[in-house]
């Protein structure tokens, strides 16, 4: 019998690591070591956590889908969910279906040309599976350019990451906050001013964006006015979500789910969706 | 012996509402002895002035929440008295029903929860819970089925929806009706196991003869219709009730005292027990005889039986009553009489769980309330408690300060007074300390 | 865990509320498993002055109530609305349709000025609050909903759309299709309907919907041939304290 | 498909054995007003000759309101279990236009991925269609979803003095041999079949003018004026969601027993039309205008489909129109969008 899509399988919580006074990384692992093997995700999906007694959300995975021993997800406490979930200790279970989402990053079709990569607040999360697996594969890429804006200092996630690759001189990484600290001495301001520094020939481009959904408008207004083109503009975007799986359809846009059809859209589809972004 | 005494109990608790007791005694004589109500003032009766006839019996049903379906009913048949509604045999039947699981479910609640523990030697019902957990399970049984009848008829367990002027919005369907009976004859073993523990309560020795006042009926231990009964040998309609039941202001009391033949009376089970003893079913006699309950009764404590005995006469009745609304069927078109607005007054008298309850409404002729008086068991019982107490102090000035709170608590508990139902029309004072 | 402290305080009100904690029976246990209650006036003796969640019944009506109120917030870390008459006023705010004066003197005559009693006010007048468990009386499963959402850290899931949603899972027939009137478009669910259930109009005794459409409620009761009168009446049974909401009809 | 014929004098008894034998899911009278799908077991209690939609569409049988999705248990271990209740039923009664509904949820629940709450009562569904006459509301000829060509296992046509029967399943086909006494359909009863589908064609009151929708549609889209005529009295109440025959929009929702042992999920019926809906974590709604959301349901029933399955999702029933207290009009909003682009 084919499985229940409501079932969720139980995971334990190995390992929680706070990284800002509002987010946590979590890793994770499936009880049954074969449904842990044949967890494969692509660098996009997503998956639907529950805790027990509280309710399921969904949560983006953020590691490598190169690894598959366990996985990882980093969680902004807002809601319900999410804060029983930052109130779980190491150890705890939660129940875990997916991986979901059709769309997914163009990690094959951007193979042998620049990427661009926007991320915004918690946007960097999504795109940590990406990152992490075009970071190993390297050169199958050209030229690889990372703008991450922030809100403040402190609320800068994967700083070691972040400093690794600025370690690498095969990507350069630029990241800007709205508001400065006395020690900071990067870049300020949205990270829409950045991309008219961008150099990358536009056709010859792929750009992925993720961040809060005010925040795409500006940026695709500023890949415009660069020329880059719609069919390899990559957003992914945030709705509500009740099952995950395309029946609660909340999270319907236009003709299209988020769920199933996305996260991940190009942005050619999404001009022919209404009010998507 | 207790020479001066000086006791405030703030709030009394297990009663419904808020009430204080001030015991002073200096020299062994009596200077203070009063209930004080800081319970605050509701103002039903000018809220319900100007209202559409459809609203009072919603409105007032939220003077009290543990007897809302009797003041659901006060105000509905006051209403239909002052438009000359005629409900169908079948609306009155289903009205007798509901009206059974309001007393069932209220002195369920009192005997169990807010007076038991005095008795077993429980702080309260939480305690209880360790302590006697059959008791709590046997109450929460009880409670669970008088509120599932209440909830089946009425559409709810506290303040009823379907219970409207002329009727009834939504009548039980067949399946309710014999689930109804099924619930009912499942209490029987229950009952029987609250005999066997209410058995070994031992209540107080006081007596003091008062006037018992409440309704009776050729037909039924009256709880939903009938005249007013006094024990001092007199009988009224209840529109004539301002005849003999008078209300009064006493200084030394915060609250306004009702009088009839004497200084004070008393209303509620008791009352109803001495005055309809022969109309009670064959078991419920039987009960009686076993708790050592007779008529005539002049042991206030003695309420708290008389309580549980009314609960099994009401779940015999009950019984009946469900039988004879099926036998003639249940018929949807039955559910509402017509009701044609009309200038006039109209009393509702009923009897509350706590005693007689009395709704009086004057109509212009577009079915808007002109005036609006409303008397509370609980404000009659008042003179009555404070004579009790009077009465009762000397008796027990031996015992320790901690002994006699928790007998004058008693005392007054026993009564299970609805001090939010009285409070909206009370003279309220605070006295303070 | 440690279990919560709560304290459940009755302000002017009816006392339903709380009896409809007592009513719930089959839970009751495990509530008493599940918190500590230390304060319950009309159940338990015990009382304290320690507790971490206030559930709080009643209006506030008089001085001693403002006083008593003002005391459990300095105390209670998490308040807990319950009932209408605390969410949202309840019938007990009709007595300000006359004026507090008026309304004194109405009821008490000359002896008036013997009564504490203040303009009406829901409980939100003056402290904030946490959650709302609503209706006039509130429904057993959402004080047991709130009460374990509050033992588990969870935000309590209570509904924020109309009536007529509940109603239509139910598969009633409207009440509109039998000719009576009923204000559940424009009032919040979490009843179970239970008034057009029972074929009795919604009375909005748990207030209004956050961005009611009112105008067109009015213009709806206005087609099946209701006076303004009996409309300000549905409007204000349990929600006369609202002035914003009296104002735009 | 085989076409059988049913005398009147055996239809009684051929529903009185199914009664009998099976739980029985046929139109009952409600209210004054009203009626709907409920379990009967007196035939005496049926009656198909209801003059409005049936208030809850049939699909309540297969999605109820609110169900139960997974039960746990918290242990050492946490358990999970399903409890899909689901016996075999007869869905009795049924008209053309909500077999089309369920023919509907049928490919949405099996879309991709497998609804099992859904099926596990689908697959013991046996569903015997009734022709009647369209009620003042339905539409659905408009939408072709007048006529149901399968979804069914038996579908029936009243010819006065007989039934035409058309056999959609071996379960009908078996059914129909062991409980009724039927010949097979010639000539005649075709033509019969034929002059009552006619007539039946034409007794459509209303009709929306939907050529043309699925691109003017676009234009419309973000015509202001347009839709804050159309939406101006909607109270954001759901009512029109709630009763459609082909909406599956749902929350869920996990609740623990107070012993902190047990739980379930639950789902129950959600709308697009309740202003939560589009609402997420941090307060941001991405429909938070009426306006919004009433083209965006119009989208999801007339456009959002043909896209995926090549069909409206709105069967044309007339449910929403009956249910709607703010009168508004599904149907004669489709004519608007017609004659707001065509003047
Ligand atoms: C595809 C996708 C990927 C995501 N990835 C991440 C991530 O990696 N890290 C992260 O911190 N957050 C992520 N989010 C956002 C995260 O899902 C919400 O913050 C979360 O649902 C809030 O749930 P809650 O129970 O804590 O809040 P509540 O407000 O209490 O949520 C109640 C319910 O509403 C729904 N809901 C509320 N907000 C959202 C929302 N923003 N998106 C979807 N459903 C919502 C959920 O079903 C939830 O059960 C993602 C959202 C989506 C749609
Ligand atoms: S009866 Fe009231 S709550 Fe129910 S659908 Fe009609 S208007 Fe809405
Ligand atoms: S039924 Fe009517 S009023 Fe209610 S949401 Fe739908 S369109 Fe709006
Ligand atoms: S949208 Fe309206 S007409 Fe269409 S199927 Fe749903 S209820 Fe019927």
């Amino acid at each position: 019998m084919e499985k229940n899509i409501y079932i969720p399988d139980l995971a334990k919580i190995i390992r929680i690591d706070s990284v800002t006074a509002n987010e946590k990384i979590f890793d994770i692992a499936f009880i049954d070591k074969e449904v842990q093997k044949s967890f494969n995700f692509k660098p996009g999906q997503f998956v639907e956590l529950t805790v027990f007694g509280v309710g399921e959300a969904p949560f983006c995975v953020a590691s490598n889908p190169r690894n598959n021993d366990k996985f990882q997800l980093c969680v902004r406490a807002v809601g319900s969910v999410s804060k029983a979930l930052h109130n779980l200790k190491e150890g705890a279970k939660v129940g875990i279906r997916g991986p979901f989402g059709k769309g997914v990053f163009p990690y094959k079709e951007a193979e042998q040309h620049n990427v661009l990569v926007v991320a915004g607040g918690m946007g960097l999360v999504p795109l940590m599976s990406f990152l992490t697996y075009m970071m190993d594969l390297r050169e199958q890429y050209k030229n690889v350019m990372i703008i991450y804006g922030a809100v403040n200092p402190a609320n800068i996630l994967y700083k070691n990451e972040i400093s690794y690759w600025n370690s690498r001189d095969d990507i350069s990484v630029c990241v800007t906050v709205d508001n400065p600290d006395d020690k900071w001495t990067g870049e300020i301001g949205v990270c829409t001013k950045l991309i008219p520094r961008v150099d990358f020939k536009p056709e010859d481009t792929y750009t992925i964006v993720c961040g809060p959904p005010v925040m795409y408008k500006y940026v695709v207004q500023e890949l415009e006015k660069k020329n880059f083109k719609e069919d390899k503009i990559f957003l992914s975007l945030e709705r509500r979500m009740e099952c995950g799986v395309g029946k609660c359809n909340h999270c319907h846009i236009g003709e299209k789910l988020v769920c199933v059809d996305g996260p991940v859209f190009s942005l050619w589809e999404l001009r022919n969706i209404k009010e998507a972004i | 012996m207790t020479e001066n005494l000086n006791i405030e109990v703030s709030p009394i608790s297990r009663v419904e509402g808020h009430g204080d007791l001030v015991i002073d005694v200096k020299n062994k004589k009596v200077e203070e002895l009063i209930m004080r109500i800081p319970e605050s003032p509701r103002f039903f009766e000018a809220m319900l002035v100007g209202r559409n006839w459809s609203e009072p019996s919603h409105i007032t049903s939220r003077i009290c929440g543990i007897c809302s379906v009797a003041h659901t009913y006060a105000s509905i048949k006051a209403t239909e008295t002052a438009f000359g509604v005629k409900p169908s045999g079948q609306t009155l039947k289903l009205r007798k029903l509901i009206f059974h699981h309001e007393c069932v479910q209220s002195n369920t609640l009192h005997v169990y929860f807010l007076a038991a523990p005095d008795f077993l030697g429980a702080g309260s019902v939480v305690p209880l819970v360790e302590t006697h957990p059959d008791v709590v399970k046997i109450a929460l049984r009880l409670k669970q089925t008088a509120n599932e009848m209440v909830r089946i008829i009425g559409g709810r367990a506290v303040h009823p929806i379907t219970t409207v002027v002329g009727g009834f919005t939504k009548i039980p369907t067949e399946e309710e009706m014999l689930k109804m009976k099924d619930m009912l004859k499942s209490t029987y073993p229950d009952l029987e196991k609250s005999l066997k523990i209410l058995k070994t309560l031992k209540m107080p020795e006081f007596e003091r003869e008062t006037e018992y006042i409440s309704l009776t009926d050729k037909k039924d231990y009256a709880l939903y219709d009938g005249d007013i009964k006094s024990s001092d040998g007199w009988v009224i309609d209840g529109q004539q009730y301002l005849t003999k039941i008078n209300e009064k202001v006493v200084r030394h009391s915060t609250g306004k005292h009702c009088w009839a033949s004497r200084d004070s009376f008393l209303v509620g089970a008791l009352a109803r027990f001495n005055n309809n003893y022969d109309k009670l079913s064959d078991k419920a006699k039987t009960y009686a005889a076993e708790l050592g309950l007779k008529i005539p009764c002049y042991n206030t404590f003695m309420n708290n039986f008389a309580q549980f005995v009314e609960i099994i006469h009401s779940i015999d009745d009950s019984i009946k009553l469900i039988d004879e609304i099926m036998e003639a069927g249940l018929d949807e078109d039955k559910a509402m009489a017509d009701v044609n607005i009309k200038a006039g007054r109209g009393v509702g008298v009923v009897e509350a769980p706590r005693g007689l309850l009395i709704h009086d409404y004057t109509y212009n002729n577009e079915g808007n309330v002109l005036k609006a008086n409303l008397i509370i068991p609980t404000n009659m019982n008042y003179a009555n408690i404070e004579m009790d107490m009077d009465a009762y102090l000397p008796l027990i000035i031996d015992k320790s300060e901690d002994e006699i709170r928790l007998a004058m608590e008693m005392l007054i508990r026993a009564y299970d007074p609805c001090i939010s139902c009285s409070t909206h029309f009370l003279n309220v004072k605070l006295v303070n300390k | 865990m440690s279990k919560p402290k709560v304290g459940i305080f009755g302000l002017t009100g009816c006392g339903g509320c709380q009896l409809e904690i007592l009513n719930l029976e089959d839970q009751l246990l495990d509530l008493f498993a599940a918190i500590d209650i230390v304060h319950f006036t009309e159940a338990i003796t015990e009382h304290s002055d320690n507790y971490d969640i206030a559930l709080i019944e009643g209006s506030v009506a008089t001085k001693h109530d403002l006083e008593r109120l003002e005391h459990i917030s300095k105390i209670a870390k998490v308040i807990v609305s319950i009932g209408a008459c605390s969410g949202i006023g309840g019938v007990n705010c009709l007595k300000n349709l006359y004026g507090v004066e008026k309304a004194k003197e109405l009821v008490y005559g000359d002896k008036k000025e013997w009564i504490d009693a203040i303009e009406t006010k829901p409980i939100d007048e003056y402290v904030k609050v946490d959650y709302y468990i609503r209706g006039c009386p509130p429904n057993r499963s959402e004080i047991v909903d709130v009460i374990r959402s509050l033992i588990v850290g969870k935000i309590p899931e209570i509904p924020n759309y109309p009536v007529c949603v509940e109603c239509k899972r139910l598969g009633n027939t409207c009440m509109y299709d039998l000719g009576k009137t009923c204000m559940g478009v424009v009032s919040r669910a979490g009843c179970g309907a239970r008034c057009p259930s029972a074929k009795s109009g919604c009375e909005a005794c748990r207030g209004f919907i956050d961005d009611p459409n009112v105008n067109a409620q009015k213009d709806l009761l206005a087609k099946y041939n209701l006076k303004i009168e009996d409309i300000m009446g549905m409007f204000n049974l349990y929600n006369a304290c609202k002035k914003t909401d009296r104002k735009t009809i | 498909m085989l076409y059988k014929v049913l005398k009147k004098g055996s239809y009684d008894l051929f529903l009185a054995k199914l009664i009998a034998d099976f739980e029985f899911i046929g139109p009952v009278k409600k209210d004054k007003a009203t009626h709907d799908f409920k379990k009967i077991s007196d035939i005496r209690k049926l009656d198909v000759n209801y003059k409005r939609t049936t208030i809850a569409p049939a699909k309540k049988i297969l999605y109820p309101s609110t169900e139960t999705l997974l039960q746990y248990e918290i242990n050492e271990d946490i358990e999970m279990s399903v409890d899909y209740e689901a016996g075999e039923k007869i869905l009795f009664g049924i008209d053309a236009c909500d077999v089309n509904g369920l023919n509907f949820l049928d490919r949405f629940f099996s879309d991709e991925m497998i609804d099992e709450p859904y099926f596990s009562k689908r697959r013991k569904l046996t569903v015997i269609g009734l022709d009647r006459m369209p009620s003042d509301t339905n539409f659905s000829l408009s939408l072709g979803k007048e006529y149901a060509k399968d979804g069914f296992d038996l579908f029936l046509t009243d010819l006065n003095n007989r039934y035409f029967v058309r056999v959609g399943s071996e379960k009908g086909n078996d059914i129909l041999t062991k409980y009724a006494d039927v010949s097979d359909a010639g000539e005649d009863d075709f033509k019969d079949y034929n002059k009552f589908m006619d007539t039946y064609r034409k007794s459509f009151k209303l009709k929306a003018d939907i050529n043309n929708l699925y691109d003017n549609y676009e234009l419309i889209y973000n015509n202001k004026d347009f839709w804050n005529r159309v939406a101006k009295d909607c109270y954001s109440c759901g009512s029109c969601c709630l009763v459609c025959p082909t909406c599956f929009c749902f929350n869920v929702r996990d609740d623990m027993e107070l012993n902190l042992k047990k739980g379930a999920k639950t789902r129950e019926w959600d709308s697009c039309m309740i202003p939560e809906y589009g609402l997420v974590a941090g307060g941001h709604n991405f429909r938070p205008d009426k306006e919004n959301r009433l083209k965006q349901r119009y989208r999801c029933k007339l456009k959002t489909f043909i896209d995926r399955f090549g069909t409206y999702s709105c069967v044309g029933c007339g449910r929403c129109i009956e249910a709607c207290l703010a009168k508004i009009n599904i149907a004669e909003d489709i004519n608007a969008v017609k004659k707001e682009v065509s003047v």
